[in-house]
C-alpha cells in the first residue's frame, strides 16, 4: 500500500492558504472574512500534520491541537465583537464600517 | 476487479452497511409504534390497534402516508439548504451507528468482525464528532425555511445542543478514564464479568461507580436528542412545531427518523459505556443462561400462538400466524450452537438498548416540558458542574493508588 | 492508483472546490457550509495521515463548535446577501491578482521545496496511525505549560465574549 | 576601632542634620533647629575625638586606614569605590574642620538669631560640613572631587543666603563661576590622572608614581601637566592669582559663613589637595615652582590691596587671600608640613578674626565701614581682646600661633630644599604689609575717638554664645603654634614629625646636602626671635601705630602725594574691570551674536523645526493610506506577504 507523497499535502495546504487569502481580500462580509481566516488556519494545520507525519514526530500534531483551541477562543471573541458591531452599525459590510480613519 | 480483491474490506463493509441499513430502517419505523404503544399504556389507552394486530402495521401506513403527502417548499426558502437539512440530519444520525459494536469482535466473516461496521480505535471520539455535526440539520432547517418560528426553533435547538454537548462529553470522560481507551470493544472488554463489573456499578481498586455519570449522561442525552422534557425546539405550544414546521411529507419523516436514530445511538452509547455493551449480566459459570434468547423467543411464539387462536380475527389472524411462525423458526434456529454463539451478543445488547429506549419514552410520558431559561440554567449551572465533579472524583480515585504508593 | 491516492484526490478536490465556493457564494450561510465541507475533507486527510485524534478534534471543535457558532451568528444577525461594494480601489484592482500570485508562488514553492521532495521519497514511510496515548503523553508532559496557558486563554476568551455580547443595562 | 571601621558615620552625621533641618526645619522652633544643627556637628566632633584615640593606637604600617564601602561607578577599567581613608593629614584636617565648624555653629545661633530662614542657614552649614568632610576623607580623586564641588555649591548657597540682595546674588554667582574655571582644569587633571595611572585611588597612584622615576614622565611632561591642572583647581578654590577676585565679594555672605568657609576650611581645600598630592608635585619641580611663585605673588599683591580697604571684612578677605598665598608658598618650596601647619593656625586666628569682626559689626548694628568706627575697645572688651590676640597671631609676633607657621614657611623659602631668595623677599615684604594692615584695622576700629553717632548706634557686647567661641579660638591662636616650638631650637617640631609619614613615604630620594654650620640652640633661638620676619612684623606694627594713632593725618597726605598707586590699590589693580573688559564682554558678545543668533536659532532650531515639518508633511501625505477601509489594509498585508515570498523564493533562492 503506497503512501501519498507529503509534498502533495503541502501543495494542497498552500493552495487552500492562497484561496483563504483571496477570500480574505475579496469578500466584504465580516463573518465571511473571519471564515477566510479560519480557512487559512486550517491550511496551516494541514501543513503541520503533514510535517509531523514526515518527521514521525508528534509535536506537529500538538501544535495543531493548540491552533484549534486558540482558534476556538478567537472565534468566540471575534463573533461577540461582530455582534456588537452589528448592533451599533446595523451592517456587516466591512467597507461600511470605516470610522477609524485619518 | 483486482482492486476489489486488493481491498476486501470494501466488500465486507458494503455488505454490513446494507444489512445495518435494512435493520435500522425497520427499527426506526417500529420505534414510533413502540413509543406510541408505551405512552398509550402509560396513559391507560390502547394506542394504535386497528391497523393490523396490535397496530403492528401502523408504521407501514404512516410511511405510505408520508410518501404520498404533497411535498411543498415555502416561498423564498433557500432551496438547496432546505433540501440539504433533513438529509444531513438523517445521514449523520444513521452514520454514528456504524461505529457501534452489536456483538463481540470474535464473530467474523472474511477476516472482518461482522457485528460492527467500523471498529475505530477512537470510536467514541468519532461518534461525538458525528453527533456534534448533527446540529446543522436542525439549524439549517430552521434557517432555510425562511419563516419566523422555524428560525427561533433552529436557534433554540442549536444553542441547546451545543450547551448540552459539553455536559454529555464530560459525563462520558469518567468512563474513558476508567477504561483507559476510546475503542468500544476494549471498553466493553474492560467491563467483562458479571453485571457488577459494569462501569455503572463497579466499585473496585482505582474505580468509581459511574452512577452519577450515567444520570448526567442520560439527561444530557435526552436534551441532545431534543426529546421531552427538553423538546423545546419543537415545542408545539409556543413554536408551532419548531424547526420542522415548514417541512412536509418525507422530509418531515426524515427528521423524525433522524430523531429516533439519535435516540438509538445515545442508547447504544449508554449501553456500551455504562452497561457493559454486549456482555451478559450473568457470570461466565452460568452456562445455562446462554439458552435465554431461544427460550425467550419460544415463549414469545407461544404467547403469540395463544393470541392468534383466541383473540385475533380476519387479516390480523393471518398476519399473526406469519409473525408466530417467524418467532418459532428463529427460536428453534437459535438452538443451533453456531447461531446460539452468534446471537448471544446482539441479544443482550439489544435488550439493554431497548430498556433504555423504554426509559426514554417513559420520561417523555411522565415529565412536563421545561421553560427555555430553566433548560439553559439547568444545563450550565447544574448538569455541567455535577459532571465535572464526577470527573474529578473519578480521576482522583483512579490515581489514588499511585499517590498512596508514592507515600 | 491505490485507495489512499483516490481518497486523497477526492478529498483534495472537495476541499478546493469548497474553498472556491466559499469565495464565490454570496450567502454567508453557503460560505459557512462550504467551510464546513473543507474542514470535513481535511479531517479525512488527517485520517489518511494517521492522525485520528486530530481528525476527531478537527470535526468536533471546528465543524461541530466553531462553525456552528458562525452559523448561529449568521442566523442571529440574519445576515443577508453580501453587497458587492468596491470602495477600496486597491482591493478591487490589486487584491485578486496578488492573491492568485501568492497562491501560485506558494504552491510552486511547496512543490519544489527541498523538504517536500525529501519526504516524497518516502521518508515518512510508516503507515501506522499515531496512538492517542502517545499524543496525550506529549500534551500533558512535554507541553504541559502551554496546555495550561491555553486553558487560561480560553477562560479569558469566554469572559471577554460574555462582556462583549451582553446587553449593557 | 569602631569609628575607624565606620568612617562613614563622621560624614553621615552632618548630612543627617542637613536633611532634618532642610526638609522639616520650616516648622521647627529655633531651639530644635539649634539642637539638630549643633548636635550633629558636636557628635561628628566627638566621633573625631574617638577616631583620634583609635588612630593613636595604630602601628605605623596600619596607616593610612582605608575603608571601601561600596562600588560607586564601574565603567570598563574605570572603577570608583566609595572609599574613605584616614592618615595623619586627614586627622589634622578633620580636627580643623569639625572643631571650627562646631564653634561657628554655636556662634551663628547668636549672630543669625534675628534672620529669616534660620533653619535654611543651618541646614546649608551642615551640608557644607558634610561635603568638606567628604573632601577630606576621600580615598580617591573622584570622591574628593565630589566634596570639592559640594563645598563650592554650599559656598554659593551661603554667599547668596540673603537672596533678596542683588549684590549677594551676583557675588554668589561670581564665586561659583570663577571657581568653576579652576574646577574645569581640575576635572581635566583627574582624567589625565586616570589616563596615566589607570586608577583614581590615591594609594595606587602614589605607589606607581613612587616606582616610576621622574625621567619616565620627563619627555611627555605629563606629570607636570597633571600637577599644573590640579593646581589650577586649587587656584580657583583657594582664591589665588589670577582667580582670587571672588573671595572679597564673597563677603556679602553672613559673617559666620565668611569665617567658616572663606577663611578656615573651604578655601584651604586647595592647600589640602596639593599637600595630599605631594608625591606627584614632588616629582614635578616646575609645577612646584609655579605653586611657590603664584603663592608668593598672591601673598604680596593681596596684602598691598589690603592696605587701603576700608570695609573691615574686605580687609580680612584680602588678608585671607594673602595668607593662602603663604601656604602655597610653603608647599611650593617643599615644606608641606609648614604649609599645612600654617593652614591650621590660620584656620584658628583667621576664623577668630572673622568672628570677632562679625561681633564688631553686630555691635555696630550692621555697619562694616572702619572709618565709622573707632574707640570700641572699652565698649566691647572681649571682642577687642580676642581680635587683638588674633592680630598678633596673624602679624607673626613671636609667641603667637602665626609666628611659628609663617616663620617656618619663610625659613623654608630661604633655606629649604628648593629655596628661592626672590620668593622669600616677596613673602617677607608681604609679612610686613600684613602686620601693617592688620594693626591699621585694629587701631581704626578700637582706638581713637568714636566716629559714629552715639545716639543712633548703641554699641553692646555680643551674647555668650558668640563670645565663648571667640575666647576658645583666641586661646588656640595663642598656644596653637607651640607644637612647632622645637623648630626654633633646630629640632624637628612635633607637628612635622606627626605629619612626616604622609610626606616622606613616597617622597623622591633627594641627596641631603650636609647642613651648614650647625649653631647652638641658644643662638638659633636668638636668630629666630630676631630674624627678618619678626623685625619686619614689628616694623609694620610701628608704622601702623604712627599712621593711625600718633598722626592720623599722615595717611591722607600720603594718599595725596602718591595718588596714582593709591587709586590703583583702592581699585584693586582694576582687576575686575580688566577681567570684565578682557573676558566677560567678549564672551557675552560671542554667546549673543554667534551662539545664540546663529548656532541656536538657525542651526539647532532650524534642524528641529525642519525635522518636525518633514514629519508633519509626510504624515499628512501618508495618512491617506489610513482609509479606514479594512479591505485596503488586508491588501497591504497581502502585498507585504507577496514581497516576502518573492524575496524568499526569488532572491534568497530558498526553493532549493
Amino acid at each position: 500500500m503506497s503512501i501519498v507523497p507529503i509534498s502533495y499535502y503541502l501543495v494542497l495546504s498552500a493552495v487552500l492558504f492562497g484561496l483563504g487569502i483571496i477570500a480574505f481580500v475579496v469578500k466584504r462580509n465580516i463573518i465571511t472574512i473571519f471564515m477566510a481566516i479560519e480557512l487559512m488556519l486550517n491550511a496551516v494545520n494541514l501543513a503541520f500534520v503533514a510535517f509531523a507525519r514526515a518527521h514521525n514526530q508528534l509535536d506537529g500534531l500538538v501544535f495543531v491541537f493548540f491552533v484549534i483551541v486558540v482558534a476556538a477562543a478567537e472565534s468566540a471573541v471575534g463573533l461577540a465583537i461582530i455582534i456588537t458591531v452589528y448592533q451599533n452599525r446595523q451592517t456587516l459590510n466591512l467597507e461600511r464600517i470605516n470610522l477609524l480613519k485619518f | 476487479m483486482d482492486f476489489i480483491t486488493q481491498h476486501p474490506v470494501l466488500v465486507v463493509s458494503l455488505a454490513k452497511i446494507v444489512g445495518l441499513m435494512f435493520v435500522l430502517m425497520t427499527t426506526l419505523a417500529y420505534l414510533s409504534w413502540f413509543e406510541r404503544k408505551v405512552i398509550a399504556h402509560i396513559q391507560s389507552r390502547w394506542g394504535p390497534y386497528y391497523v393490523g394486530a396490535h397496530g403492528l402495521l401502523q408504521p407501514l401506513a404512516d410511511g405510505v402516508k408520508f410518501l404520498f403527502k404533497e411535498d411543498l417548499t415555502p416561498p423564498g426558502a433557500d432551496r438547496f439548504v432546505y433540501i440539504l437539512a433533513p438529509m444531513l440530519a438523517l445521514t449523520l444520525a444513521m452514520t454514528t451507528l456504524a461505529l457501534i459494536p452489536f456483538g463481540p469482535p470474535s464473530v467474523q466473516w472474511l477476516g472482518e468482525s461482522t457485528l460492527i461496521v467500523a471498529n475505530s480505535s477512537i470510536g467514541l471520539m468519532v461518534v461525538f464528532a458525528i453527533t456534534s455535526m448533527g446540529v446543522y440539520g436542525i439549524a439549517l432547517a430552521g434557517w432555510s425555511s425562511n419563516s419566523k418560528y422555524p428560525l427561533l426553533g433552529g436557534l433554540r435547538s442549536s444553542a441547546q445542543m451545543i450547551s448540552y454537548e459539553v455536559a454529555l462529553t464530560l459525563a462520558v470522560v469518567g468512563v474513558v478514564l476508567l477504561s483507559g481507551t476510546l475503542n468500544f470493544n476494549e471498553m466493553i472488554a474492560h467491563q467483562s464479568g458479571a453485571f457488577w463489573h459494569w462501569n455503572i456499578f463497579y466499585l473496585g481498586r482505582g474505580s468509581f461507580p459511574q452512577i452519577i455519570g450515567f444520570l448526567c449522561y442520560f439527561m444530557a442525552a435526552v436534551a441532545e436528542t431534543n426529546r421531552a422534557p427538553f423538546d423545546l425546539p419543537e415545542g408545539e405550544t409556543e413554536l408551532v412545531g419548531g424547526f420542522h414546521t415548514e417541512y412536509s411529507s418525507f422530509k418531515f419523516a426524515m427528521f423524525f427518523m433522524a430523531e429516533y436514530a439519535n435516540m438509538i445511538t445515545v442508547s447504544c452509547l449508554a449501553t456500551i459505556l455504562f452497561f457493559g455493551g454486549w456482555l451478559s449480566p450473568f457470570p461466565e459459570s452460568w452456562t445455562f443462561m446462554r439458552y435465554l434468547p431461544p427460550v425467550g423467543l419460544l415463549a414469545l411464539a407461544v404467547y403469540l400462538a395463544y393470541d392468534t387462536v383466541v383473540l385475533a380475527r380476519g387479516i390480523a389472524r393471518i398476519q399473526l400466524i406469519v409473525v408466530t411462525t417467524g418467532a418459532l423458526v428463529i427460536g428453534l434456529a437459535c438452538l443451533h450452537p453456531v447461531v446460539l454463539a452468534i446471537i448471544q451478543g446482539p441479544f443482550w445488547f439489544l435488550l439493554k438498548v431497548g430498556l433504555i429506549m423504554f426509559f426514554y419514552v417513559w420520561t417523555r410520558a411522565t415529565l412536563p416540558r421545561l421553560r427555555y431559561d430553566q433548560l439553559m440554567s439547568f444545563g450550565w449551572k447544574f448538569l455541567l458542574p455535577v459532571a465535572l465533579a464526577n470527573l474529578m472524583i473519578t480521576a482522583l480515585v483512579k490515581i489514588w493508588p499511585l499517590l498512596v504508593n508514592r507515600g | 492508483m491505490t485507495l489512499p491516492f483516490i481518497v486523497f484526490f477526492v478529498c483534495a478536490a472537495l476541499a478546493v472546490l469548497a474553498a472556491l465556493t466559499l469565495i464565490l457564494a454570496r450567502e454567508p450561510i453557503h460560505s459557512a457550509l462550504a467551510l464546513v465541507l473543507v474542514m470535513v475533507s481535511l479531517a479525512v486527510l488527517y485520517l489518511l495521515l494517521g492522525a485520528e485524534f486530530i481528525a476527531a478534534v478537527q470535526i468536533i471543535v471546528y465543524a461541530g463548535a466553531i462553525m456552528v457558532l458562525f452559523v448561529f451568528v449568521i442566523m442571529l444577525l440574519n445576515a443577508g446577501v453580501e453587497e458587492r461594494t468596491d470602495y477600496s480601489k486597491l482591493a478591487k484592482y490589486a487584491g485578486l491578482p496578488l492573491g492568485i500570485f501568492l497562491l501560485l508562488a506558494l504552491a510552486y514553492w511547496m512543490l519544489e521545496s527541498f523538504i517536500g521532495k525529501q519526504i516524497a521519497n518516502g521518508l515518512g514511510g510508516t503507515n501506522a496511525s499515531v496512538s492517542t496515548r502517545e499524543l496525550s503523553a506529549q500534551l500533558f508532559q512535554k507541553y504541559l505549560f502551554p496546555f495550561e496557558a491555553t486553558s487560561i486563554l480560553i477562560l479569558i476568551a469566554i469572559l471577554g465574549a460574555l462582556v462583549l455580547a451582553k446587553k449593557d443595562e | 576601632m569602631f569609628i575607624l571601621d565606620h568612617l562613614w558615620i563622621i560624614i553621615a552625621l552632618p548630612l543627617l542634620g542637613a536633611a532634618i533641618n532642610g526638609l522639616l526645619g520650616k516648622n521647627f522652633s529655633k531651639p530644635i533647629v539649634n539642637s539638630v544643627g549643633i548636635g550633629s556637628i558636636a557628635l561628628a566632633f566627638l566621633s573625631y575625638v574617638e577616631a583620634v584615640r583609635e588612630f593613636s593606637q595604630l602601628s605605623a604600617d596600619q596607616i593610612p586606614v582605608t575603608k571601601s564601602y561600596f562600588t560607586w561607578i564601574t565603567a570598563g577599567q574605570f572603577k570608583v569605590d566609595f572609599s574613605l581613608q584616614v592618615d595623619q593629614l586627614t586627622i589634622v584636617m578633620l580636627g580643623v574642620v569639625t572643631f571650627v565648624s562646631l564653634l561657628v555653629h554655636v556662634y551663628s545661633t547668636g549672630y543669625m538669631a534675628h534672620e529669616e530662614g534660620y533653619y535654611r542657614f543651618f541646614s546649608y552649614l551642615n551640608l557644607f560640613v558634610f561635603f568638606m568632610l567628604t573632601l577630606v576623607l576621600a580615598a580617591n580623586v573622584v570622591l574628593m572631587f565630589v566634596g570639592w564641588e559640594g563645598v563650592g555649591l554650599c559656598s554659593y548657597l551661603l554667599i547668596g543666603f540673603w537672596f533678596l540682595k542683588q549684590s549677594a546674588i551676583s557675588a554668589g554667582k561670581k564665586a561659583f563661576i570663577t571657581t568653576r574655571i579652576g574646577d574645569f582644569a581640575f576635572t581635566v587633571g583627574i582624567l589625565l590622572l586616570f589616563w596615566t595611572f589607570n586608577s583614581v585611588d590615591f594609594a595606587a597612584i602614589f605607589k606607581q608614581a613612587a616606582n616610576l622615576q621622574p625621567e619616565a614622565f620627563a619627555p611627555t611632561g605629563v606629570l607636570t601637566a597633571i600637577c599644573l591642572l590640579l593646581f589650577s583647581g586649587a587656584i580657583g578654590k583657594s582664591a589665588q592669582l589670577p582667580l582670587y577676585v571672588w573671595l572679597p565679594d564673597a563677603m556679602e555672605g553672613p559673617t559666620p559663613v565668611s569665617a567658616l568657609i572663606h577663611a578656615a576650611t573651604m578655601v584651604t581645600a586647595g592647600v589640602y589637595m596639593v599637600a595630599r598630592m605631594n608625591p606627584l608635585f614632588s616629582r614635578a619641580p616646575f609645577a612646584m615652582f609655579v605653586v611657590a611663585l603664584v603663592g608668593a605673588l598672591t601673598a604680596f599683591l593681596a596684602a598691598t590691596i589690603g592696605l587701603v580697604q576700608t570695609d573691615i571684612k574686605k580687609v580680612l578677605a584680602y588678608s585671607t587671600v594673602s595668607q593662602l598665598g603663604y601656604m602655597f608658598l610653603g608647599l611650593g618650596v617643599g615644606a608641606y608640613a609648614s604649609g599645612v601647619f600654617h593652614l591650621m593656625t590660620h584656620a584658628f586666628f583667621k576664623g577668630l578674626l572673622f568672628l570677632a569682626a562679625g561681633s564688631v559689626i553686630h555691635a555696630m548694628g550692621g555697619d562694616q565701614e572702619m572709618p565709622h568706627m573707632g574707640g570700641l575697645r572699652n565698649k566691647i572688651p572681649i571682642t577687642f581682646w580676642c581680635m587683638f590676640i588674633a592680630t598678633f597671631a596673624i602679624a607673626g609676633i613671636p609667641g603667637f600661633a602665626g609666628f611659628f607657621s609663617k616663620d617656618e614657611i619663610l625659613e623654608a623659602a630661604r633655606s629649604g630644599p628648593n629655596a628661592n631668595i626672590w620668593l622669600w623677599l616677596l613673602g617677607l615684604v608681604g609679612a610686613g604689609l600684613t602686620s601693617f594692615y592688620m594693626f591699621r584695622l585694629i587701631f581704626l576700629t578700637f582706638f581713637g575717638k568714636p566716629r559714629y553717632d552715639e545716639h543712633k548706634v548703641h554699641v553692646h557686647e555680643s551674647p555668650y554664645n558668640m563670645t565663648v567661641p571667640l575666647i576658645l579660638l583666641a586661646i588656640l591662636s595663642t598656644v596653637g603654634g607651640w607644637v612647632a616650638a622645637p623648630h626654633l631650637v633646630g629640632r624637628t617640631d612635633y607637628f612635622e614629625k606627626f605629619l612626616h609619614p604622609v610626606f616622606a613615604t613616597y617622597a623622591p630620594a633627594i641627596a641631603e646636602g650636609a647642613p651648614e654650620a650647625m649653631e647652638t640652640p641658644g643662638m638659633m633661638l636668638l636668630h629666630a626671635l630676631t630674624g627678618w620676619p619678626v623685625l619686619i612684623a614689628l616694623a609694620g606694627l610701628l608704622v601702623a601705630w604712627w599712621f593711625y594713632i600718633k598722626s592720623p593725618q599722615t595717611p591722607k597726605k600720603l594718599a595725596e602725594s602718591l595718588r596714582a598707586p593709591y587709586t590703583l590699590l583702592l581699585h584693586k589693580y582694576y582687576v575686575d574691570e580688566l577681567y570684565n573688559a578682557a573676558i566677560i564682554q567678549p564672551l557675552l558678545w560671542i554667546s549673543t551674536n554667534v551662539l545664540w543668533h546663529v548656532v541656536d536659532e538657525t542651526v539647532i532650531d532650524g534642524t528641529v523645526n525642519g525635522v518636525a515639518r518633514v514629519a508633519r508633511e509626510s504624515g499628512s501625505e501618508l495618512r491617506e493610506i489610513q482609509s479606514g477601509n479594512a479591505r485596503s489594509y488586508a491588501t497591504w498585508v497581502v502585498i507585504g506577504a507577496v514581497g516576502v515570498t518573492v524575496l524568499m523564493i526569488g532572491l534568497w533562492g530558498m526553493v532549493r
